[in-house]
């Protein structure tokens, strides 16, 4: 923890892991595209096209994952007034809401030949479109506030209550509709898909998974150098009003 | 005025927006002392009584209350009046500081003695939005005698104060410290009133 | 409490006296509601149906809309450090800004749906419910307005960005808002599940919002 | 010229500054009608069929809230003052206000509309005439709230205050608007003589509301 | 500066809702004249500055211009520079004074020069928000300079300026004295620059 509230051991560290975490999950992904695209068989009812659900399965897992990361970050920013941890949300946020936008793309570019539709308001799809409108409003609001150190703290703020809700959210939605096939991954009584479908998407879930802490490394050093010239710059301002003055 | 304090800072630091505004402020003062806070634009004049008032937090440094019983905080012994006037524009000037002087734990009896102390008290049933500048300000010093508190905090209090009303606010401020209360006044102008402290800030700064 | 019940007071007169806000809130609603089946079409069949749906979504955007300026007046005018000085805790006076909020546009707003059901020809049978789950949702809706207003505060465009950040959140009681207000008409269901939820979200708006809201102004203040 | 000019980018630099406008607008947009249907209901065919109503009327909410601090903002930093002592005529201020707005607000939603439309099912072949069609009549949503903005200006909740000023004078826009729109999903009627009619509307609105809203901001300054 | 004017005022009068503020108000200001309006607060000096920018009308009497071709109409001639500084918290300090250089119709040259009569040179480049009052104060007198206008109406420039800014600000009205400008300045506090006319309003009014 010490250390790495250290922005410039973090930046060390980090400087050290991209390469490796680079390599890693451009192999993964490509191992689970290879599997999904010639190794899985076309699925009995839904054809050739249950291969979206290889990029769109990983894509709407991490998008949740990006916004429990982003909560957590909050409560470091909020309670351990923790260096990193502000830079860690914001930077967390656009690559969160890309996933989600990923998701919400394919599922209903799988929607089209599914249902004959690109967009069903099914529960999950719903609660999911939500989770990307609360996305959006973080990054709305952090674009919104100058200073740094109040954005940070807002944002935290509705992160928090974001998490707050959207258990409740989630609940409400599935209350309202409950058309969409009940969650077959996650849920008591394990896995039902079969197997030569669940290899793949578990490669390909961890291969993205490993593709969004390379990201997210690389826009969290961004955003410290950001910082840090900000900082320069002002310190030129300041000096040279001091010989002006 | 009901009980008297110290106040006292101990090696204060201010940043704002990563900037350190100033850093190892200290001073010191008894009941019935005041303290001149001056020094040029952006020395942090301002900045040193939001902090006071607990409006900023303390980069650095303490500050303590002598005299005072732990349940005793000190933004709540603070009269702070800054730059902003909070005169409500749609309230009538009477309305408006009705309201001040209950929230800051005023008796409501005070009301009509401190618009008389700055001499608002035929405007009292005026709409506020109507006041001139000087007036609005004379409404937001008159807070001040609305609501007795022990500390008061003012940021350059004589803005678009015409002569007259100087005399009312160098006399509100001497009856204040006689009767042992402290203020911080930040300001370019002189002031009558006999300061025991004087501090100039940023003699170094960005003028 | 007496600095509670003064603030309280002033809120409301202010409230009254700046420009009607009341009225114009209501004016509002009344206009969104007129002018959507000019969008939409006369057809009452189909009026009636959505009906519900407009309307809360409707009361929604007005009570959120009048909500963006919370606290921004008093943080203007300065009001709002001095504010911070009284004995009142900063929640405290946060949670009387929304309860002035809630009496000023909520209620107003739930009294005059049924008027505006008329208009999308809601069935009769179905007012008392749709009235009463609007009283049990709106406190939810203004209090957790005041989060999205003190985190917008002193932003330009506040308005807009609140309403972005703040709408996402009213999901559950729009659902079951709706739900309490549609179940009256077509049942089976009964409308008091949908109805409590909205009473338990009120009540959780209450107790927390507050808190995060002063949370946000300290944080506007510096 | 030159003072137009630029006045012109210092409103879109600001725009784009304050707490990105554009994105805020189209955020409120896309959330309006995320959350409708939680309203009214998942029925594809109904929503579908309210599709151009609703996304019209969110654009007219999203446009006309965005069009709340028009002048506010100039107006209480005492910016205005010190517009009206320019060269450039009063009328010409405003006009160069709302055509700033138009490019900020109006222009970005219009493009947005159709991925909207998605949400809604609404049928592809309706997408070009929808966007036409809006790119067509916001500038007369621009330039009338642009009247309203300078008659509420100054005044507390002058965002709702405004909305309803405006609103009903958007009648003729939103029936054209949507009528071109449908048109074009049901026929068999053509889409060109509403969509002429939005483009009069603008026209005349890019001429006559200059005028107005300089007379109402003479008023609001003295 | 360009070409010279003077400004006559006769028998103005003022009215504020309802109000009669002043009545009978006349002066005369040859090129390179000063007029110091002073008096009690509410006494209506605001009001007249804001009269001859055209913001308020007049209720009685008119203003004219001396040396003038009618098609100069005068609020066009002003520099108006009221309680209110008119700048943007999220432009730069050089973004605002760039912007109002060129509405005002002065040269973008103008522009460094200008931000260096009042010492904000080393900030321009810093957001316009983070300013002090005193340092948004001087941004907003820097328009004067940044766009030359003959004739300067100034509603208590001083307020919340530290000594070194007003040793500025008599340059700069200085300055435009001895270049033909015309000056009206409504002030409590005294200024250096030496005023050919004085005007003390509203001695029986309301304080
Ligand atoms: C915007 C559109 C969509 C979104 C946001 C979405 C959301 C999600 C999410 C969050 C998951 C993973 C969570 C979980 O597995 O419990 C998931 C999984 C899945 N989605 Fe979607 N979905 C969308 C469209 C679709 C469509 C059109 C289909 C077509 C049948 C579909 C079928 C599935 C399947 C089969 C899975 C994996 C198995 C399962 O978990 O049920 N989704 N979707
Ligand atoms: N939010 C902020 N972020 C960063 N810097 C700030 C912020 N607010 C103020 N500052 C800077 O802090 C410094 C001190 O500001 P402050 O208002 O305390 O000065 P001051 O002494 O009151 O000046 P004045 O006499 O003009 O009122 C200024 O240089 C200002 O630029
Ligand atoms: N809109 C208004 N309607 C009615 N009366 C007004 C209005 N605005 C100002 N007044 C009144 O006009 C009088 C003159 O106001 P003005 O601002 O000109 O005074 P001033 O000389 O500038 O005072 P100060 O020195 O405090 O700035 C004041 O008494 C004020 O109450
Ligand atoms: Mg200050
Ligand atoms: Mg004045």
């Amino acid at each position: 923890m010490i250390s790495l509230a250290n922005p410039t051991r973090f930046l060390e560290l980090a400087a050290r892991a991209i390469p490796w975490l680079a390599v890693a999950a451009l192999l993964l992904i490509g191992i689970g595209l290879y599997l999904a695209f010639f190794v899985a068989p076309p699925d009995y009812q839904q054809g050739e096209t249950v291969r979206i659900m290889f990029v769109h399965v990983p894509s709407a897992w991490l998008a949740m994952f990006g916004y429990v990361l982003i909560a957590i970050a909050a409560l470091g920013t909020l309670i351990w007034r923790h260096p990193l941890a502000d830079v860690a949300a914001k930077a967390a946020a656009p690559i969160g809401a890309t996933f989600c936008f990923v998701a919400l793309v394919t599922g209903s570019l799988w929607g089209k030949p599914m249902w004959g539709t690109y967009w069903v308001w099914d529960a999950r799809l719903t609660s999911m479109l939500v989770l990307f409108l609360l996305y959006l409003g973080l990054i709305a609001l952090w674009q919104a506030i100058e200073e740094p150190g109040r954005a940070g703290r807002a944002a935290a703020i509705l992160a928090l209550v974001g998490v707050v809700n959207i258990p409740i959210i989630k609940f409400s939605v599935d209350w309202w509709n409950t058309l969409h096939q009940p969650a077959s991954i996650i849920r008591p009584g394990g896995p039902s898909i079969d197997p030569s479908m669940l290899a793949p998407l578990f490669v390909m879930a961890v291969g993205f998974t490993l593709l969004f802490v390379l990201l997210h490394l690389i826009a969290m050093r961004a955003e410290i150098l950001r910082r840090r010239v900000r900082a320069m710059q002002q310190r030129q301002i300041e000096h040279a009003a001091l010989v002006e003055a | 005025m009901q009980q008297t304090f110290g106040l006292a800072a101990h090696k204060l630091g201010c940043q704002r927006g990563g900037r350190t505004i100033f850093r190892d402020l200290s001073f010191e003062l008894a009941p019935g002392q005041a303290l001149l806070v001056s020094g040029p634009n952006g020395a942090g004049k301002t900045s040193l009584l939001r902090q006071i008032a607990g409006l900023l937090p303390l980069a650095a440094g303490e500050l303590h209350l002598e005299g005072a019983s732990p349940d005793h905080a000190l933004p709540e012994l603070c009269h702070y009046v800054g730059h902003l006037n909070a005169v409500k524009p749609s309230l009538s000037v009477g309305e408006n500081l009705q309201f001040w002087s209950t929230f800051l734990g005023g008796a409501g009896a005070d009301v009509r003695n401190a618009l008389a102390a700055f001499g608002l008290a035929p405007l009292a049933d005026l709409h506020a939005g109507l006041l001139s500048a000087g007036q609005k300000r004379r409404l937001a010093l008159s807070r001040l005698v609305a609501a007795p508190r022990p500390i008061w905090l003012l940021d350059e209090p004589q803005t678009s104060l015409d002569a007259a009303s100087l005399e009312l606010l160098d006399a509100a401020i001497g009856a204040h410290l006689a009767s042992g209360g402290i203020a911080v006044v930040a300001s370019h102008t002189p002031l009558k009133s006999k300061f025991a402290h004087k501090l100039a800030l940023g003699k170094e700064r960005v003028r | 409490m007496r600095e509670a019940l003064a603030l309280l007071a002033r809120d409301l007169k202010l409230a009254w006296r700046e420009g009607g806000a009341i009225g114009v809130a209501l004016g509002f609603y009344l206009v969104v509601i007129a002018i959507t089946p000019l969008g939409l079409g006369p057809d009452l069949n189909l009026l009636a149906r959505i009906a519900p749906g407009m309307l809360w979504v409707a009361l929604l955007l007005a009570a959120l809309l009048s909500a963006g300026r919370l606290f921004e007046n008093d943080y203007e005018d300065g009001s709002l450090d001095v504010l911070t000085t009284g004995a009142l805790p900063l929640a405290a006076v946060a949670a009387v800004k929304c309860l002035a909020h809630w009496l000023t546009t909520g209620v107003p707003l739930a009294l005059l749906a049924p008027v505006l059901g008329l208009l999308l020809n809601l069935p009769l049978e179905a007012m008392p419910w749709l009235v009463l789950s609007m009283l049990a949702g709106t406190p939810a809706v203004s209090f957790v307005a005041g989060i999205g207003a003190s985190l917008t505060l002193g932003l330009r465009r506040s308005g807009l960005l609140l309403a972005l950040l703040v709408l996402p959140l009213y999901v559950p009681v729009l659902i079951f808002g709706v739900a309490a207000a549609s179940a009256a008409i077509t049942g089976p269901a009964s409308p008091w599940p949908p109805f409590l939820m909205l009473c338990a979200l009120s009540l959780a708006a209450i107790v927390l919002a507050p808190i995060a809201a002063a949370a946000a102004l300290r944080t506007a203040l510096r």
